[in-house]
C-alpha cells in the first residue's frame, strides 16, 4: 500500500452544487503516491465531476482541495483539437524541437496502434481512435498524476486488454498516481488498489484489492470481490437476459439526485 | 407631380427659396411650392433634377455651367440682382494674412465646381497668381471649416452667407468680398427642359412669387432673418446681418449675363474641372422675365 | 512534488462575498468610458483641450438641453431612429433571407454569393446620386441606403454562421426525418444564431453610420442634417452632442442585442474569459 | 428466422473510400424484416461507416444500397442538440401538441431514468446521461428500422442491463428491425439473431446465434459461441492480466488498414 | 415499407462524370453576375433604361478605356490600395489585439468593450472634420479613418469568436499545462478563426467604403476622389466605372479570403450547403 502521509491529491469534506442539486457531498479522499485508484459508480453518480475537481478543473467546488499540478487527463469525450494533426495532438502542450515531438508522438501512436492515422484530422477518426489518440496524449508525457475517465468505453475487446495493459504496466513503471473512472467491473479489479464506489454523490463504499499481480479472473477472491462490487452497483452475478422475464421497471438503485437531495 | 405642383430643390444655409413656407409663400393661386431642401453642395441638386426629382432647383452661378457639362437638360429661367458681399474669402481672426497679394503659396480651401472656386479664382487673378501658386484644399461636405482654418491646417476659406456671418461672429475676418473682385454671386435658379415645357404656368408663377417673396424679406428682415435661424438652429443677431446684404429683387434673364458664364465655363474648362468646352448662350431662357413683379 | 492548496469558501459565504464585495458587472463596465469623461472635461476645464477642438463634456450637455428643451432633439432623434430601423427591419430580412438561400443550398450560394460580395464592396457614398437617380428624394433612398449597408452584416454572418454548422448536426437532423423547414428550425437557425448576431450587431451601428450620409440627401431633420449643419455653421458643441447622442443610443442597441444574446444562448458553455 | 426475400434493407458489392483509404469493401448484406443484426469488429474496422451507409447518410459509398426511410439512429456520440432541453432534444422530430410531445418525452426518459434530467439543458449532463437520452430520442418513435451504434458503451453495468432488456423488449414487440454496433460480446450475444464479425472492412464471419430467448450465459451454447466470437475478435477467453507477461506489443489483429490495402 | 434504392456509380466513373459534365465552381459563381451585365446591357442598347439613369456596361468599360490609357485610373487605384492596405493593416491588426485583450480576459472585457461599441456607433461623417483637426491634412487622416472602420468588424469577431471557443477545449488546454500564449496560440486562435475570417472579408469592404469619405479629405488621387469628383460633374458614366473598378477589386480580395479560409479551415466538417 502506498504511503498515504505523502500523499500528493487530498480533497476534504468537498462538495459541488449546480443550481440547486447537490451532486457530490461530504468527499473526503487521499490518494496515496502511486496509488492505482479506481473509481466505479452509476451514470450520473458524480465520477466525472469529481475527477474534474481533482484536476482543479472546477472552481465551483466548496472545501478543501490539494491538487498535483503535473498531471495528464484523458476526458470523457476524447477532446481533440479539429484543427490539429492527429499526431500534433498527441503532443499538445510539449515544447521542444518539432521533428523531436513527432518522434515522440508517432511512437505513441503506436503503442496505440494509429501510426496510419497519424496525419489525419481528427474529424475523420472513428470513435475508438478518437479515444485512442487522447490515450497516447495523456501517456506520451510522463506526469506525477493520471487521470482517466472511462478511457476505454469505446474500445474493443482485444484493444482494451492491450491499453489495459499498457497503463498498467506503464503506472507500474513510473510509479503513476492514477485515477481511473471506469464502469468496467473486470477492468477495476484488474488494475485498482483500491475501488471507490461512488453512489448519489457520496463515497459509498471503498475496497481494497489485496490481489496479486497479475491477476486473473478465475482467482477466488478476484470472483469474491466482483460478486461484492456488482451488488454494490446494485446488480447481482446471475443477471442475465433471464432478468427480461421481470417487469421492465426495477427499483432504482440509481436514483436520481434529487429525491436524496430532497430526503436531507 | 402634376402640372400644378412646382418642386423646388434649394439649399437651406443660403438659399432664398428655403424660407418659402415659413413666410406662407409656399402657394400661389391654385399653384403649389413644394420646396424640397437639400443639405449641402449642388451635386444633389444637379443630381436630382437630373433625375426628374425636382423641376427647379436653386444654385449659383456656376451651378448652371456645371449642369450644362454634364448634360442635364435644363435652362436658367431666373437669377437675383447680385449678392456681391453674401460671399467671401475668410482668414482667422489672426491670421497674419492681410491682402490678396499674401495668398501665394497658402492653402485655400474651397469646393470644386461651385461658386467657391470662382471667387478664389477671381481673387488670384486679381492678386496676379494663378490656381497654381496656391495649395488648393478640398474638404469633405459638411466639414467645419472654421475650426480648420483655427487650426492652421488651411490659411483660407471660401464662405457663402449665412455660414460667412456664423464664421464671423465667431472671430473669422473677412479678406475680401466676391464683389471687390468681380463675382457677381447672383443666385441662379434652373428648371429642367421638361419642366419647362409642361409646367410653364408653375414656372411663371415661381418666377413671380420668388420676386415677392424677395421683396418681402428685405421689408421684414426681422422676420426673416428670425425663420432662417430657426431653420438653421443658430443666433437671430447673426441671420440678421445676414438679411442686410441679401439680394432685394430678381434681374432680369439677358444677354449681358451671358459672358460671365462664359468665362467660368471656359476657366473651369481650362482647369480641368469639366471636361469639355460648352457655350453657355444656349442656357439662358428669356422667356420667364415677363412674370417678374 | 508541485502542489498547490485550493481552498473555497462555503457556497452561502461565496455568495455574500460576492454581494458585499463585487462591483456589480455594468459598473464596471462604466469604469473606463467615465474617467475617460472625467479627464476630458478636467482637460477642457483647464483649457488644455482648446474649446474650437472640442467641447467639453459640460459644453455637450448644455448644447444637449437647449435642443432637448426646444424639441429639435427629439425630433431629429425619432425621425432617425424610425429611419435606421425601417431601413435595418428591410435590410436585416434580405440579408438573413439571401444568408439563408445562399448557406443552405449550394445552388444558392452559386447564385447569390458573388454577386453579392461584388456589390458589398460598391461605396455607398458613390452610390447616393445614383439612388436619387433610381428611387428618387423622398424617404425611399434613404430607407434603402440603411438596408443596403445592413444587409451585408448580416448576410455574411448567417452565411458564415450556417456554413459553420457541423455536419453531425445536418446528419442527425437528417436521420430523423426533419423536413427542409424543420431542419433549418431546429438546428441551423440556432446553430448560426451566434454569429447572426453579431451580424445584427454590426449592422446596427452601421444603420447609424450610414443614415447620416443618408440624411445628406436632402432633409431638414434627423440626427445626420443636425450633424451636416452644425458643421457647416461650425457649432462644435453641437457637433459633439450629435455625435455623443450617437454613442449613447448606439449603447443601448448594443445592450439590447447583448440581452437577446444572453437569453438566446442560455445553453452555451463557452469560454467566459479568464 | 426472418424471411430475406421480403428484407428492408440490401447492399450489394458496396465500397467506401476516404480519399486513398478504403474502408470499406465488398460488402454483401441484407437485413431481414425484423432481424436483430449485430456488429462486432476491432476500432476503426468500419463498423459506424457501414453504419452511416445504410442510414442513408453517406453520399460517397459505392455500390448498390437500399435503405429503410423510416428509420431511427444512435450515434456513437450522443449528438443532441446543445440548444434544446433535453425533452426538447427526444421529441425532435415529432410532430404534434407541445403538451401531447413532452409527456411523451417524459415517458421515454422516465424509462432511461433521467426523468428528473427533462428541464437541462443538454451541455449539463454526464456522459452516460447524454447517450441515455440519445437512446430515449431513438426509442420515443416506433421506426421500421433501429439503427444502434455502441449505444450502451457510456453506461454503467445496471444501467446497461436494463437497456438492453428495453430495447429487446421493444424490437420484439413492434418487431423492428436492428442493426446493433457494439464491442460488448456478452451483449451481442445476449440480443442477436446473427452477428457479422467485421475486419479491416470486411465481413470476416458470420454467426447465426440460435439460442433460445431468453438467453443465459452459462448455457453450453452461449459459452461456445462466446469463445468463437473471442477468437474471431482475436482474444482467447482466458485472457486476462496474465497476458501483461507478454512482451507489450501483440501481433496485430487489428491491423491498420493501409496495410490490407496495400496487399491488393 | 418505404423504400429508397441509391445506386452509386464507381468512384473511377464519378470522377470522370465529374469532369465531363460538370461545370467548374468559379464558372458557376459567375453565371448569375454575368446574366445580369448581359441584361442590362440589353436594356440599355434597346434604351428601355434610360441612359441617364444609368450606363451601359459597354459605356462603363469605355469610360474605364480611356482612363486605363490615360493612366489615370491605375494611378487612382494604386493609391487608393496602398491607403486600403496600410489602413487595414492598422486597424486589423488593432482590431485583433483589442479582441484578444477583451476576449481573454473579463478585465479586458470591462475595460475595452463598452468604450469600443460606444465609439463604434459614431459616424465616420461627424468623425471626419475632428480627423482633420487632429491629424491634418495628408495622409494620417485618411489612413486612421480606414483604420477606424477596419477595426470593428475585426474586433467584434474576434472577441466573439473567442468568447464562443467551447470551455471543454479551454479545460483540455488548462489540464495540459499550456501556458497562456500557448492556450491563445493552440485553442483560442484556431477556435476564433473563422469567425475572425468573416471580421476580416467584412473589413475589406468596409475599408473601400471609407476611403470614399475618406479621400474626400483634400485628396486629389485615389478612387474615391474620382468618384467624388465625377459626381461633382454628374458623370454618370465615371460612377459607374468607378463602381465596376470597386465591385472587381472586392470580388479579387473576397476571392483571396476565401482561399485563405480553405487553407486555414481545412480540418472542418461542416454543412457545405445541399
Ligand atoms: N471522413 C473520413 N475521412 C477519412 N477517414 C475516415 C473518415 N471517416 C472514417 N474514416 C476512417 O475509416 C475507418 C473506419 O471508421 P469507422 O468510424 O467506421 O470505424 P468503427 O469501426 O466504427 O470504429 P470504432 O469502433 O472505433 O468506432 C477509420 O479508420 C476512420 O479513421
Ligand atoms: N454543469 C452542470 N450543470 C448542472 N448539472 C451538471 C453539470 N455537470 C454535471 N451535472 C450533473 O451532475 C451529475 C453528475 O455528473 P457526472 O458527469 O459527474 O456524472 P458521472 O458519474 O461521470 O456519469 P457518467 O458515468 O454518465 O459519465 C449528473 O447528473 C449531471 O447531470
Ligand atoms: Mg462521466
Ligand atoms: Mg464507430
Amino acid at each position: 500500500m502506498p504511503n498515504l502521509a505523502s500523499s500528493g491529491v487530498a480533497l476534504r469534506n468537498v462538495s459541488r452544487t449546480f443550481g440547486t442539486r447537490r451532486v457530490l457531498s461530504d468527499i473526503d479522499l487521499e490518494i496515496g503516491e502511486g496509488e492505482f485508484l479506481v473509481i466505479v459508480g452509476a451514470s450520473g453518480c458524480g465520477k466525472s465531476t469529481l475527477l474534474k475537481i481533482i484536476a482543479g478543473l472546477d472552481r465551483g467546488a466548496e472545501g478543501e482541495i490539494r491538487i498535483e499540478e503535473n498531471r495528464s487527463i484523458v476526458f470523457q469525450d476524447s477532446r481533440l483539437l479539429p484543427w490539429k494533426l492527429v499526431w500534433e495532438n498527441v503532443v499538445l502542450g510539449l515544447r521542444g524541437n518539432r521533428a523531436e515531438l513527432r518522434r515522440r508522438a508517432l511512437a505513441a501512436l503506436d503503442e496505440v496502434n494509429l501510426l496510419a492515422r497519424a496525419d489525419a484530422w481528427p474529424l475523420t477518426l472513428s470513435g475508438g481512435e478518437a479515444q485512442r489518440v487522447a490515450i497516447a496524449r495523456a501517456l506520451v508525457r510522463t506526469p506525477k498524476l493520471l487521470l482517466l475517465d472511462e478511457p476505454f468505453a469505446a474500445l474493443d475487446a482485444l484493444t482494451r486488454l492491450k491499453m489495459q495493459q499498457q497503463v498498467a504496466a506503464l503506472v507500474e513503471q513510473h510509479r503513476l498516481t492514477t485515477l481511473f473512472v471506469t464502469h468496467d467491473v473486470d477492468e477495476a479489479l484488474l488494475l485498482a488498489d483500491r475501488i471507490l464506489l461512488v453512489e448519489a454523490g457520496r463515497i459509498a463504499r471503498t475496497f481494497d484489492v489485496g490481489l496479486n499481480r497479475p491477476r486473473n479472473r478465475a482467482d477466488a477472491g478476484f470472483i469474491s470481490l466482483r460478486r461484492e462490487l456488482l451488488e454494490g452497483l446494485g446488480v447481482s452475478e446471475e443477471d442475465g437476459f433471464a432478468a427480461a422475464a421481470q417487469p421492465p421497471k426495477q427499483p432504482r438503485q440509481t436514483r436520481p439526485l434529487e429525491v436524496a437531495v430532497a430526503a436531507e | 407631380d402634376d402640372a400644378k405642383t412646382l418642386r423646388v430643390g434649394t439649399i437651406n444655409l443660403f438659399g432664398v427659396a428655403s424660407t418659402f413656407e415659413q413666410a406662407g409663400h409656399d402657394k400661389a393661386g391654385d399653384i403649389t411650392f413644394q420646396i424640397i431642401p437639400f443639405t449641402s453642395g449642388v451635386v444633389g441638386l444637379i443630381a436630382a433634377i437630373n433625375a426628374g426629382e425636382i423641376d427647379v432647383a436653386e444654385m449659383g452661378e456656376v451651378g448652371p455651367v456645371v449642369a450644362q457639362s454634364a448634360d442635364v437638360e435644363a435652362q436658367i429661367i431666373a437669377a437675383t440682382e447680385p449678392w456681391r458681399i453674401g460671399e467671401a474669402l475668410v482668414v482667422a481672426g489672426d491670421s497674419p494674412i492681410r491682402t490678396l497679394e499674401d495668398l501665394k503659396g497658402k492653402k485655400i480651401s474651397y469646393a470644386r465646381a461651385t461658386n467657391g472656386q470662382w471667387v478664389v479664382n477671381k481673387a488670384l487673378q486679381k492678386a496676379g497668381l494663378d490656381i497654381t501658386d496656391v495649395e488648393s484644399v478640398f474638404l469633405p461636405a459638411g466639414t467645419n471649416t472654421l475650426s480648420v482654418l483655427e487650426a492652421g491646417q488651411i490659411d483660407v476659406a471660401v464662405a457663402i452667407d449665412a455660414t460667412l456671418s456664423a464664421y464671423e461672429a465667431q472671430g473669422a475676418r473677412r479678406l475680401v468680398n466676391a464683389g471687390d473682385v468681380d463675382v457677381d454671386n447672383a443666385l441662379f435658379f434652373i428648371a429642367s427642359n421638361k419642366a419647362i415645357a409642361e409646367k410653364k404656368d408653375a414656372i411663371g408663377a415661381f418666377v413671380n412669387q420668388l420676386g415677392k417673396h424677395l421683396a418681402w424679406a428685405s421689408e421684414n428682415q426681422e422676420k426673416h432673418a428670425g425663420f432662417v435661424a430657426e431653420l438653421l438652429g443658430i443666433e437671430p443677431e447673426v441671420t440678421l446681418s445676414v438679411e442686410r446684404n441679401r439680394p432685394k429683387k430678381l434681374q432680369e434673364i439677358r444677354p449681358e449675363l451671358i459672358p460671365s458664364n462664359q468665362a467660368i465655363a471656359d476657366e473651369l474648362f481650362r482647369q480641368k474641372v469639366i471636361e469639355k468646352e460648352i457655350r453657355v448662350d444656349s442656357s439662358f431662357n428669356y422667356e420667364f422675365n415677363k412674370y417678374i413683379p | 512534488m508541485s502542489l498547490a492548496t485550493v481552498s473555497t469558501p462555503s457556497s452561502a459565504a461565496d455568495q455574500s462575498a460576492a454581494g458585499t464585495w463585487q462591483v456589480p458587472r455594468f459598473v464596471r463596465r462604466l469604469i473606463v468610458p467615465v474617467s475617460l469623461l472625467v479627464i476630458w472635461q478636467v482637460l477642457a476645464s483647464y483649457g488644455i483641450i482648446n474649446r474650437r477642438f472640442s467641447s467639453s463634456p459640460v459644453d455637450i450637455i448644455a448644447a444637449l438641453w437647449k435642443l432637448a428643451v426646444n424639441g429639435q432633439l427629439f425630433d431629429s432623434l425619432w425621425i432617425s431612429l424610425v429611419r435606421a430601423f425601417l431601413g435595418l427591419a428591410l435590410g436585416g430580412s434580405l440579408g438573413l433571407l439571401a444568408g439563408l438561400v445562399a448557406g443552405l443550398s449550394r445552388l444558392g450560394e452559386d447564385a447569390l454569393d458573388s454577386t453579392i460580395q461584388a456589390i458589398r464592396t460598391l461605396p455607398f457614398l458613390g452610390l447616393v446620386p445614383l439612388f436619387i437617380l433610381w428611387f428618387g428624394l423622398g424617404e425611399t433612398p434613404r430607407i434603402l441606403l440603411v438596408a443596403l449597408g445592413t444587409f451585408f452584416p448580416i448576410y455574411l454572418n448567417v452565411f458564415k454562421g450556417i456554413r459553420g454548422v457541423e455536419e453531425r448536426l445536418i446528419e442527425l437532423g437528417r436521420s430523423y426525418g426533419l423536413n427542409r423547414w424543420e431542419l433549418i428550425r431546429d438546428i441551423i437557425l440556432p446553430a448560426a444564431l451566434p454569429n447572426a448576431l453579431v451580424g445584427l450587431r454590426y449592422s446596427l451601428g452601421i444603420a447609424w453610420l450610414v443614415l447620416v450620409i443618408a440624411e445628406q440627401i436632402n432633409a431638414t431633420s434627423g440626427l445626420g442634417w443636425l450633424i451636416i449643419k452644425a458643421s457647416e455653421l461650425a457649432q462644435t458643441s453641437v457637433i459633439m452632442m450629435v455625435l455623443a447622442v450617437y454613442a449613447l443610443i448606439g449603447i443601448l442597441a448594443d445592450a439590447i442585442v447583448r440581452l437577446i444574446e444572453t437569453r438566446a444562448l442560455r445553453w452555451q458553455r463557452s469560454f467566459q474569459g479568464a
